[in-house]
């Protein structure tokens, strides 16, 4: 008998752990050359703000060491935009839709939340750790108040199941984690990137426009898995991991230590078909081993004790 | 848009000049719905980011298409490490080539060092119409000449330091070449200096112009936002993606 | 004319600016077999606390995408076994000798400081930032009080030139960059490892054994340069960088993000060589760009404005 | 410590059991000084830590060394690629090897599955003077055999599931040896469980019993204090470090 690859989580329901990270994918169209849509356990779109917003002027990308800084910006072409154009194309792909919301005040993200009341959106993940904008998203994210406070004002603006997306840059991030699951997330999802740099010895100039980007990629996925373990162990509610995802094992590494599904970035970059090699790698390993659901899977470790 | 990813055989390669490298990759799905300009997305082993790099020729009949690049840094030093029968892993043909124009239009070719591979095709196509200007810093850095004569071109080759050909820019020889000729087209591939100054010559001589342009890339398919680009449509400023909405713009689009 | 690559921080002399850094080099023996101590600008010692120190329980190494986690938990022989047989025969290597000591307690800490009072060590590097020991060291690395604490009562029990080494797994390295430099450290060196984690897909169990590690090599260099450039722009005192270093060119970018020194760990797993290559790389650098000194890179980074 | 870092090239290579290689690398230095049951610490391509592989032989007039390696995982895997005349990146001869007695005594060499190879060098020095009992878990991973059998050595096989040689562990044969013949030393090296049974009876028989064990390591060469090991000396436990103060230790220090 096959096992069964689905997941609920907070009422949604995947097909699949598997859903490429808000950023990487756009908003679905880019990789539909390679293999359908509907093979995903969900879309994570494109981090999407109120009004539209440009950007940060390129270079937007610097490699690195396994891994890969960005500081595009939270360029979206605003929600109103992505409910007529983005949605509308999503509506019969047979896989769940995040949408994930960010702004540069509370209140402009409580308004594009609540724009997105009526539309076919399944999930709505609030992020409140972009580093690569100066006024908005990290700011939240990066102290208890902060993250509690949008947390409420967003939980109170939306009947969809919420999801908060945490920052990685702190110093305790269970805590952050509790304040957004006592302001009624429904589930957290972790990480964002690491806040990084490159220099160009040759000009001596910061290889990004922006100066300091984001981290992610597999050099991540250590401290990644990390913080997965620590939140899943912290709180009561489903928690989506990423952070450096690039083959089935992490993602298998990744359920262990707490995560509910998981989601791959930067991995796409270097292979864009891993999301479809991870679902084929998650799904023989289940059949290996006799493993029949995913919640076998999920927060499994044995950690050492004493 | 409509591509493919995946690892093919590597039929040719040569060094044909310094540190640069002339590949043939078997891909007959590539082959095939392949455009002069576009480009391929290379894995490098060991890297994490993949390297775009134009198509030169694409050989329908073979099933195959040309490379041709320079070892800049670490990823395109690893790239040049691929040999004969063994695999490339690429994503391709990727982004906007440049447009063709009906059959017995004129069309200049102007590259500037690895910006002159992605022009053969161009020669290819437009073969005896075409006058192909390619410029390099130095001698040891010239290639393609002969391939370009081949195609029915008419080739002037350019050395910064005249150690070869005619000693400085491509600008002057395009200049020359304008005041006796009325081409139809002017396309354009190398540093954005060049791309300057060729276009200003285009408007001068009021002909139209399409460059190819650079940018650092992320997933090469335009999902990312990595590798944005201001450009101007309409009169009015606006962000476009190197490898999705170019990487081929008119030059009256472009702000360098 | 040869290139000048000696820098002096707080005083001390380094023939060049390259360190191994404290835990990867031992205390000095182990790779004299590939070249003598002598080349190197200095060695910063194992870290050393008051009394001998187990350590934690094997595995104590995991390796992860260009990187390594580490559980060493502080192995040491304590501070007087250092004195008596380490610093005994490091005395004629012609190096700058760097201790790097920590404690469980501000006590135990300052005790052990005390003790190399009237001792051959150059220099002290308070390590407020290991992550691998559950009672000490990190403790007083993430927060501002802690780190200043400690660092007073280091500070009034030495009159040798004291470094503080920082932790990145902080919120905001600035404050507690500013906080000890407040209390009179004469240089800072960061950074630390990143909690990380790994885990064994088959038998379900983390790879190490203290379940959690510290991540260093490479995966961290764009995030070490990020804090590195940071800290330098905020204090007045020497920087001395490090994290993910492997070749002279990461070297060359941490000296302009504004590192006056810099420190080479985990790269040494991979390529015992690399102190050697780095400071036969920096002097080539300096020579194809006629640079006659090393002041004349550190800090040079000239960041996009606007 | 005496040890060296390069690269040397493969001289052979060859599979010789299901996953397990079978590799000779030219490196005069390291035949010169190595001994039996010293490791080298081998770069994989695209991985951060080296892999610590025993040596299986030393041919000092050939300045070679042998190694014999099953592959595990990706580093391994990616030893495996190396070709003959290429390239390896190798730390060595690194930690303690095995205590040779004086000629004419008489030793029992146990390998379990990989831990084998590193019984072959002593089998050359032991001659005929030494038993190989070597084990595995199936008929496809059984290597070394007719090379114990050249050195003079005489040779039990056994594995696990009864597909070839004995059926069952070494455990049996050793016991059964041990009834009948009184040899001086024995040699262990192969997965814990092994170690102790062999470790038992080696002392229920009063004899002297050297084994080479196996951690997780960083440096290789006793700086980053990765590897620890508990064990007893003089009836204190305390903790040493496998790659310096090991692999190989006394029966009676360690702790399985
Ligand atoms: C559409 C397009 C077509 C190109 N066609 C060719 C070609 O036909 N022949 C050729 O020799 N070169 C071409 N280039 C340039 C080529 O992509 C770079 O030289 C190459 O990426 C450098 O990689 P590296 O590993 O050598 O350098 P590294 O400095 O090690 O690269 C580090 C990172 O920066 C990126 N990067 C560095 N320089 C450039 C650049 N100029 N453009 C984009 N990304 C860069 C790399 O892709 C990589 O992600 C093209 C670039 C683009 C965008
Ligand atoms: C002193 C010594 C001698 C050895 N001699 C041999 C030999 O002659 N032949 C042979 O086939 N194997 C030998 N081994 C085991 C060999 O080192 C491992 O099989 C190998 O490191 C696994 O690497 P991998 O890339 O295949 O696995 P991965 O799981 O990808 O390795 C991940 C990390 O874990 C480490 N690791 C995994 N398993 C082990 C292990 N058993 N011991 C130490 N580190 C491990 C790796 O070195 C690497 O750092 C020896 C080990 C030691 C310590
Ligand atoms: C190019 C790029 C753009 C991103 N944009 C967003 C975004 O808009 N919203 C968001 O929440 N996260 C964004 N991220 C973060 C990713 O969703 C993810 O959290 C992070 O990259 C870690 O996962 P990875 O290592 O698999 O990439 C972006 C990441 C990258 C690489
Ligand atoms: C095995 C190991 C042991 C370490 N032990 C110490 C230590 O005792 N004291 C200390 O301050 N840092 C210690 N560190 C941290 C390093 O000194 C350094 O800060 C960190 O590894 C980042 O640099 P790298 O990426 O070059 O390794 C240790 C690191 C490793 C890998
Ligand atoms: S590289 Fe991702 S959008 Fe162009
Ligand atoms: S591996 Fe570093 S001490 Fe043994």
């Amino acid at each position: 008998m096959k096992p069964n690859l689905g997941v609920d989580i907070a009422g949604v329901h995947f097909k699949n752990p598997v859903i490429p990270a808000s950023g990487v994918y756009g908003f679905g169209k880019e990789y539909e050359s390679l293999y359908p849509i509907s093979r995903l356990g969900g879309i994570s779109c494109k981090g999407t703000t109120l009004y539209p917003r440009e950007g940060n002027p390129p270079p937007r990308i610097a490699e690195t060491p396994s891994g890969v800084l960005n500081s595009i910006g939270l360029q979206n072409p605003g929600i109103d935009y992505f409910i007529e154009h983005e949605l509308s194309y999503l509506k019969d792909k047979d896989t769940a839709i995040i949408a994930n919301i960010a702004g540069s005040t509370v209140e402009e993200t409580v308004e594009a939340v609540r724009r997105l009341e009526n539309t076919i959106v399944d999930m709505i993940e609030l992020n409140i750790s972009c580093p690569n904008v100066k006024e908005g998203g990290v700011a939240f994210g990066v102290s208890c108040d902060g993250a509690a406070g949008i947390t409420r004002a967003v939980r109170r603006a939306t009947t969809k199941p919420l999801m908060v997306k945490l920052s990685p840059n702190v110093t305790d991030i269970t805590s952050i984690a509790k304040s957004v699951e006592a302001e009624g997330a429904d589930a957290i999802s972790l990480i964002n990137t690491l806040l990084g740099m490159r220099i160009d010895i040759n000009t001596r100039r910061p290889i990004l426009r922006n100066n300091v980007g984001g981290l992610s990629g597999p050099a991540v996925f250590p401290i990644a898995l990390r913080m997965v373990w620590q939140v899943a162990n912290a709180v009561k509610i489903p928690v989506v991991g990423m952070g450096g995802i690039a083959t089935w094992d992490d993602a298998v590494e990744m359920m262990m230590a707490g995560a509910s599904a998981v989601q791959v970035g930067a991995i796409l970059f270097s292979n864009p078909l891993a999301p479809i090699e991870i679902i084929d790698g998650i799904e023989k390993y289940m059949i290996d081993n006799d493993i029949k659901t995913i919640d076998k899977i999920v927060g499994t470790v044995k950690p050492w004790r004493g | 848009m409509n591509y493919i990813c995946g690892a093919f055989k590597v039929t040719d390669k040569k060094q044909i000049a310094k540190d640069i490298y002339d590949m043939r990759i078997h891909t007959p799905e590539v082959a095939n719905i392949a455009s002069a300009g576009q480009f391929i997305h290379i894995k490098a082993d060991g890297f994490f980011l993949r390297r775009p790099i134009s198509i030169c020729e694409i050989y329908k009949s073979d099933g195959e298409i040309r490379i041709v690049f320079e070892i800049r840094g670490k990823g395109t030093r690893e790239i040049a490490k691929i040999e004969i029968g063994e695999d490339i892993d690429i994503m391709a043909p990727l982004g906007n080539g440049f447009d063709i124009l009906a059959s017995g239009s004129k069309a200049i070719l102007i590259g500037g060092g690895v910006g002159t591979p992605p022009m053969l095709e161009l020669s290819r196509i437009y073969g005896e119409n075409s006058h192909a200007i390619i410029g390099f810093r130095t001698a040891d850095k010239v290639m393609l000449s002969y391939d370009f004569a081949k195609n029915g071109s008419t080739v002037q080759v350019c050395t910064e330091d005249g150690t070869t050909g005619h000693h400085g820019f491509v600008t002057e020889p395009l200049k020359e070449y304008l005041k006796q000729e009325n081409p139809n087209i002017i396309y354009a591939c190398g540093p954005r200096p060049m791309l300057a100054a060729v276009i200003d010559i285009a408007k001068e001589y009021g002909i139209r112009c399409q460059v190819s342009l650079e940018e650092r890339m992320g997933c090469g398919v335009g999902a990312c936002l990595g590798c944005a680009c201001r450009t101007v449509k309409d009169g009015e400023e606006h962000l476009t993606h190197v490898c999705k909405d170019g990487p081929v713009y008119e030059s009256d689009e472009v702000i360098l």
